[in-house]
C-alpha cells in the first residue's frame, strides 16, 4: 500500500465517443408513432401471444419473428414502485429530476411487458400502491422527439383511494 | 466434460476503494503472482490465459491486449471474455472448457476491475438501450428497489430482514483479510443508513471496489501430481435473460426465470434433490441485500417466501447449517470483473479448508457458487473436494 | 485432435457502408435466421450454446450482448461474449465442443462501424498512461508498422497497392462485398494520403454487417449436413502492447499462432498443404505481412510473391479470393468472415470466386492495433 | 405487418462520455515525477533479459520477472519508424498535419511513440537522431514532452 513519502501520479482522461444509433425496424415504428401521433405500439408473439413493449424483432422465449402489431391504450395498472431518494439525471438532457419522487412500473392494459417511469404522485406510501390505476401523460406534440421521455410521467386516474387491506 | 478439471491454485488482491499505488497491470499482477505461488507454478508452465473484465468500466478498449505484462499472456494463447457481472465466472467456465477439451493442461483465469479509474455512473447508464430507457438511466438502483418492495409486499418481510443480510455480510468480511468493506455494524446502523430508493439503503448495496482474482485450472493428471488439495469443478451452467422483460423483479412470477432455470439444470446434472443438504457452503453474487434473500428461494434452500426466515433464524451464518457468503460476498467487495470469480475462489478455499478466519466450521466437501450480471444473467458453478463427492 | 469439430453452416449479411434500417440486434438476426434456415436447426432446442463477438464501445452499449440475447437464443440459456476478433469465437467454440460441454454452438459477430468514429473508438485501445493522450488510432499505428516493414524488407507501396487491386477485383465476384472495382496500381498510389505510406485505398472502409456460423461435434455434424467442414487446427498468441515494444515489422505472435494451428492440423509444410488463405487485410500491407507470418512465403518475399500473380484466384496460392477486408468487412466480424469464406470455398459454394481444388484453407484474424493478438484457423473438407 | 406505413429509418445522435482517472502505478509514478520535476527519462532494466524497457514497468513483458529498478535513458534517441497524420480528430492534442515517430532512446531497447516536429515530413528518415523538447509547464503526463526534434 501507499507509503507517505511517495507521490502517486494519476492521469485524468475523458473518453467521449459519438454515436448515431439506428432504432431499427421495430423501434422506428414505435418511436415515430409515439412522437407523431402519441400512439403506443407493441408486438404480439404469434406463438406465446405475449404482448411485448418495446417492440422487438424476436420473441426471446419462442425465438420466432414478431410480426403482429398491437396498439396499447394509455391506461394501465401500477405493478410495482419505489420512492427514489437519489437525483435522477437524464443523460440526454443533463436535467436532474429532484428527489424524492416515485418511480414505478406500469402494465398498460393488454400488455405483457411493464414500463418503468416516473409516477406523478406525492412520495408518500399512503398515496401510492400496487394495483393503482394510472395513465400515461405525454409531452405536447411539439416537444416530442421520439424517446421514452416523450412520456412525461405516469399519473393516477382520478377518484381512487388506497385500499384499506394491504396491497398486493 | 471430457476430462476432469481441478482448481489447483488461486489468489486475490486486498480489495479496496482506492489503489493509487498500482496501475491496472500491477494490480492484476498481484493476483496472478499470488495464484502462481499458491499453485507452486511458474508463468512458463501456463498454456493459456483468459481475461475477464468489462472494457467500458475503466474506459479501456481491448484491456487484454494492454495488460499482457501484468497477466503474463505475452507469447501465450489466450482469449478475453466480457459478459457483465458474470464475467469472472464465465472466465472460469471458459477455462474449464479449455482444460476439458484436452488441448490445454494448465489455464490461468483472471478477473479484475479497477473501478476508481472509470466513470461508473456514465457506464452504468450505458447499459440501458440507447433508444428505450437511456434517457431514464441512473435508475439501476430502482430495479433492486422494486425487487425489494415486491418481496416486502408479497412475503411480509420487513426492512429489518434486509438489514440482517447487510450486517451478516460486513461482519463476515471482518474475518476476511482480503475484503473491502469490513464494517462492525449493527442492524440499527443498517436501518439508519441513507435511503437511496425505498427499501434500498446505502448499506443494502455493494461498494465500488478495486481488485483482482486469478485462478489456475488443470487437468486431473496435473492436478493430482502437482497439487495437494485440488478442488474439482463438477458442473457449470449459464442462463441469460431477455433484454426488456422484468418479471424477475416480481417474486410471485409464474414464469421460469434465469436463476431457477439455471439452478434446475445444474441440480439435474448432479442429481441434487435438496441443495441445502447437498452443498456445504454457498458463495452467491448479491449486489443488494434483497437479492440474497431471493437467491435463497431461487436456489431452493427454502420454499418461496421463506428466504427471510433463513436469515432471521441465523441459518445462513458462517456457523449455521446453510452457510452463505462467509467471505462477506459482493455486499462487502465488488470489483465487478473479479466478483463472480471471487465466489468460485472463496468456495474453493472453503473446500480446501484454507479460508482462515472465515472458514466454515465443518467438513466442506461441496460448494455452490452463483454469478449475476447483465439484464439478469447467472453462471453457476459446483465444486467438490474429491471426485467421489 | 482426437475428436473433430465441424462447421455445419455459415451465413453473412450483405456488407454495406451503412445500414440505417436496422439496429445491431436486427442485423445480427439476419445472419442468425439465415444460418438456422440453411441448417434446418431451430432455437431453442437444437443449439446448446451461443458465442457472440462484439465490443461495447463499438456497439455504444455497456455489456452489449444484452442487445443480442433475444436474437441469438440466449434467453434462459448460455451466451458468452468475446470482446475480440470473430476468429477467436471459432477457436473458443471448437474448444467448447471438444470439452464435451456443448455439441452444437451458434457463433455470431457483428459491428456497425457507421454508427461511430473508428479513430475515437480505437484510440481507447491505447494504454491510458503513456500513449492514448498522444491521439493514436489504428490507422496511424498501422502507418508506423507499414513504414517499418517496408524499410526492413524493401517492400514498396506498389507491392501493397497490388493487394488492393487484386482484392477489389476479387470482390466483383462476391455478392456480399461492400465495394469492388477495376483499379490500377496508379489509382491506389494516387488516392489521397491518410497517414503515409497509407493512402485511402490502402485502408479497409467502414462497413456494417454480421456473420453467423454453427459449429457441431462430429456426431451432430453428420446428422446436420453432408458437407461438414472440419476445423483441423487452431492457434492464438498475444504480442506486446506498446508500439515500441516490438519491431513492428516482425511477426512474433502470428508465427506462434500459426505454428500452433499447423501442429494441431498435422501440417509440416504449409506452403505445400495450404490451397487458399483468407487473411485480415485491414490495411493493404498487412496481407503481405501476414502471409509471411503464416509461413506461406519467406520473410520479405510477399511483395514479389504477390506481384508474380501467385495470390490471385487461379494462382499458386490464392489469397482473399473473397476480396478480403479491403472490399468492406466490419472490424470484429473480419476474422469470422475469413473462416466463413473458407467454409464456402471448401463446400464448393463460393460461386464466381470459387477456387478450384481447395482442400485445406487457412483463415487468420487479429485483434488490436498492428496485430497484437493473432488467431489462426486451419480448415479442411 | 398490418400497418403498411413506411417509416423513415429513425436515428438518434448520442454521446457516451466517461471521465476516467488512470493511476500510473509504481513504475509510472517514478517515470512521471522524474519527467515533471527533473526532465529526466527513466526506463526499467530487466536483468534476466539484459534489456532496458520504455515505458518503465513493474513486470517484464517478455520474461515475467519483477522489475523494481529504474535507470535513466535518453534523452537522445533514434527514429525507428514514422508517419504523417493528415486528418483531424478530436482525440488529437495538436492540429493535423503532424508527424508521429517511434523513437528508441539511447540506453533503451524498446521505443517511445511520440510526436516529431521542427522538421519537414520529407526530411524525416529512419535512423535520424532526435532530442526531446520538454513542455515548460509540466503536469505529469506524456505531453510533458512536447515533441522530439532532429539534433
Amino acid at each position: 500500500m501507499a507509503t507517505k513519502d511517495k507521490e502517486w501520479i494519476s492521469i485524468p482522461m475523458t473518453v467521449d465517443v459519438p454515436y448515431k444509433f439506428a432504432a431499427g425496424e421495430y423501434m422506428t415504428k414505435c418511436l415515430t408513432e409515439l412522437r407523431d401521433s402519441g400512439r403506443i405500439f407493441a408486438v404480439e408473439c404469434p406463438k406465446c401471444k405475449r404482448v411485448q413493449l418495446p417492440p422487438r424483432i424476436v420473441c426471446a422465449e419462442c425465438h420466432v419473428k414478431n410480426e403482429k402489431w398491437v396498439e396499447l391504450p394509455h391506461e394501465g395498472t401500477l405493478m410495482n414502485f419505489t420512492i427514489m431518494y437519489l437525483p435522477l439525471t437524464d443523460p440526454t438532457t443533463g436535467k436532474p429530476h429532484e428527489p424524492p419522487f416515485v418511480y414505478g412500473s406500469v402494465r398498460l392494459d393488454g400488455a405483457t411487458s411493464v414500463l418503468d417511469h416516473m409516477v406523478e404522485v406525492e412520495p408518500d406510501m399512503d398515496k401510492v400502491w400496487v394495483g393503482m390505476r394510472c395513465r400515461l401523460v405525454l409531452r405536447p406534440k411539439e416537444e416530442r422527439i421520439g424517446d421514452l421521455s416523450d412520456i412525461r410521467y405516469i399519473e393516477p386516474l382520478p377518484g381512487q383511494k388506497k385500499p384499506q387491506t394491504k396491497s398486493r | 466434460m471430457k476430462r476432469n478439471v481441478a482448481i489447483i491454485g488461486g489468489g486475490q488482491t486486498c480489495h479496496a476503494a482506492r489503489r493509487h499505488d498500482v496501475d491496472q497491470a500491477e494490480m492484476v499482477n498481484e493476483a496472478v503472482r499470488a495464484a502462481l505461488k499458491d499453485a507452486r507454478m511458474t508463468m512458463d508452465e501456463i498454456d493459456l490465459v483468459i481475461l475477464g473484465n468489462m472494457e467500458f468500466f475503466e474506459g479501456v478498449h481491448l484491456t487484454d491486449c494492454w495488460l499482457v505484462h501484468g497477466t503474463g499472456a505475452y507469447g501465450k494463447q489466450g482469449v478475453k471474455i466480457t459478459t457483465g457481472g458474470t464475467v469472472g465466472a464465465t472466465a472460469v467456465c471458459a477455462g474449464a472448457h479449455h482444460v476439458a477439451s484436452g488441448l490445454f493442461d494448465k489455464v490461468l483465469c483472471i478477473g479484475f476491475e479497477k473501478q476508481e479509474e472509470g466513470d461508473t455512473g456514465a457506464i452504468l447508464s450505458g447499459v440501458a438501450n440507447p433508444l428505450w430507457g437511456r434517457s431514464m438511466a441512473g435508475a439501476a438502483v430502482g430495479y433492486f428497489a422494486m425487487m425489494g418492495s415486491s418481496y416486502i409486499a408479497n412475503w411480509g418481510a420487513t426492512e429489518e430482514h434486509s438489514a440482517m443480510v447487510a450486517v451478516k455480510a460486513r461482519q463476515n468480511a471482518r474475518k476476511n483479510k482480503y475484503a473491502h468493506l469490513k464494517l462492525d455494524i449493527t442492524i440499527e446502523d443498517a436501518l439508519n443508513s441513507r435511503m437511496l430508493a425505498w427499501p434500498i439503503r446505502m448499506l443494502d448495496m455493494c461498494p465500488a471496489s478495486n481488485g483482482a482474482c486469478a485462478m489456475i485450472l488443470a487437468d486431473e493428471k496435473t492436478a493430482k501430481s502437482r497439487c495437494k488439495k485440488p478442488v474439482w469443478i463438477r458442473a457449470m451452467d449459464t442462463a441469460h435473460n431477455e433484454q426488456f422483460e422484468l418479471d424477475w423483479r416480481d417474486v410471485k412470477t409464474k414464469r421460469l426465470i434465469f436463476s431457477r432455470a439455471c439452478a434446475g439444470r445444474l441440480y439435474r446434472k448432479l442429481g441434487v434433490d435438496d441443495p441445502a443438504k447437498y452443498f456445504d457452503v454457498f458463495e452467491i453474487y448479491e449486489p443488494a441485500t434483497w437479492a440474497e434473500l431471493i437467491w435463497y428461494e431461487d436456489l431452493g434452500l427454502c420454499g418461496p417466501g421463506e428466504g427471510f426466515r433463513l436469515i432471521e433464524q441465523g441459518k445462513t451464518n458462517i456457523d449455521g447449517p446453510i452457510p452463505v457468503n462467509p467471505s462477506g460476498g459482493v455486499l462487502s467487495t465488488n470489483c465487478i470483473g473479479a466478483s463472480a470469480m471471487l465466489r468460485v475462489w472463496e468456495a474453493a478455499l472453503q473446500i480446501r479448508g484454507d479460508a482462515g478466519e472465515h472458514q466454515v466450521p465443518r467438513d466442506v466437501r461441496r460448494a455452490l457458487t452463483t454469478a449475476y450480471g447483465g439484464t439478469n444473467w447467472t453462471v453457476m458453478t459446483a465444486l467438490s473436494k474429491t471426485l467421489d463427492d | 485432435m482426437t475428436e473433430r469439430v465441424a462447421i455445419v453452416g455459415v451465413a453473412q449479411t450483405r456488407f454495406a457502408p451503412k445500414r440505417p434500417d436496422v439496429n445491431y440486434g436486427e442485423m445480427a438476426y439476419e445472419a442468425i435466421s439465415q444460418v438456422l434456415k440453411d441448417t434446418g436447426l431451430a432455437l431453442p432446442g437444437d443449439i446448446d450454446s451461443a458465442i457472440s463477438c462484439s465490443h461495447d464501445i463499438w456497439d455504444g452499449q455497456t455489456i452489449s450482448d444484452i442487445g443480442i440475447t433475444d436474437v441469438i437464443g440466449g434467453h434462459l440459456r448460455a451466451e458468452e461474449k468475446m470482446a475480440m476478433d470473430g476468429s477467436t469465437a471459432v477457436f473458443y467454440g471448437a474448444v467448447g465442443i471438444l470439452s464435451g460441454e456443448c455439441s452444437c454452438t451458434l457463433i455470431m459477430a457483428h459491428t456497425k462501424m457507421s454508427q461511430t468514429n473508428r479513430n475515437i473508438v480505437n484510440n481507447v485501445a491505447f494504454d491510458p498512461i503513456y500513449t492514448r493522450m498522444l491521439g493514436f488510432d489504428f490507422t496511424s499505428a498501422a502507418a508506423l508498422q507499414a513504414r517499418r516493414y517496408m524499410y526492413k524488407y524493401g517492400i514498396t507501396r506498389e507491392d501493397a497497392a497490388r493487394v488492393v487491386v487484386k482484392n477489389l477485383a476479387n470482390a466483383k465476384r462476391n455478392p456480399c462485398a461492400s465495394q469492388s472495382g477495376d483499379l490500377t496500381v496508379a489509382d491506389v498510389l494516387s488516392s489521397p494520403a491518410v497517414a503515409p505510406p497509407l493512402h485511402k485505398l490502402d485502408i479497409a472502409p467502414d462497413t456494417d454487417g454480421a456473420v453467423a456460423m454453427i459449429l457441431a461435434s462430429e456426431e451432430r455434424a453428420r446428422k446436420i449436413t453432408d458437407k461438414p467442414v472440419w476445423i483441423l487446427g487452431v492457434g492464438t498468441c498475444y504480442d506486446a502492447h506498446y508500439l515500441g515494444d516490438r519491431d513492428l515489422a516482425d511477426n512474433f505472435a502470428l508465427e506462434r499462432a500459426a505454428g500452433r494451428a499447423y501442429a494441431m492440423a498435422g501440417i509440416k509444410n504449409p506452403r505445400r498443404s495450404v490451397d487458399l488463405a483468407e487473411v485480415g487485410d485491414e490495411f493493404s500491407y498487412q496481407e503481405l505481412l501476414w502471409l509471411e507470418g503464416l509461413g506461406l512465403c519467406d520473410r520479405g518475399e510477399a511483395g514479389r510473391f504477390t506481384a508474380s500473380g501467385a495470390t490471385a484466384i487461379g494462382g499458386k496460392l490464392p489469397v482473399n479470393a473473397s476480396g478480403g477486408l479491403l472490399s468492406g468487412v466490419p472490424t470484429n466480424v473480419a476474422g469470422l468472415n475469413r473462416v466463413a469464406e473458407a467454409v464456402l470455398q471448401l463446400r464448393g459454394e463460393a460461386g464466381e470466386r470459387q477456387v478450384k481444388g481447395a482442400n485445406i484453407v487457412v483463415a487468420q484474424g487479429h485483434t488490436g492495433f498492428c496485430g497484437q493478438h493473432q488467431c489462426v484457423v486451419v480448415l479442411g473438407n | 405487418m398490418e400497418n403498411k406505413t413506411e417509416y423513415k429509418p429513425f436515428e438518434v445522435d448520442q454521446h457516451l462520455t466517461a471521465h476516467g482517472n488512470y493511476w500510473a502505478g509504481k513504475a509510472g509514478s517514478r517515470f512521471y515525477t522524474a519527467l515533471r520535476d527533473r526532465k529526466k527519462l527513466l526506463g526499467s532494466p530487466c536483468k534476466a533479459c539484459n534489456k532496458v524497457f520504455w515505458p518503465p514497468r513493474s513486470i517484464c513483458t517478455f520474461c515475467f520477472s519483477e522489475l523494481k529498478d529504474v535507470v535513466e535513458i535518453g534523452p537522445l534517441g533514434t527514429v525507428e519508424t514514422f508517419t504523417l497524420v493528415t486528418y483531424a480528430e478530436p482525440i488529437h492534442p495538436r492540429p493535423a498535419p503532424f508527424i508521429y515517430a517511434v523513437i528508441r532512446l539511447d540506453g533503451a531497447d524498446t521505443g517511445m511513440a511520440h510526436f516529431l516536429d521542427e522538421v519537414e515530413f520529407g526530411e524525416v528518415t529512419i535512423g535520424m537522431r532526435v532530442q526531446p523538447v520538454f513542455a515548460k509547464d509540466r503536469k505529469g503526463n506524456i505531453l510533458d514532452i512536447q515533441y522530439f526534434k532532429p539534433l
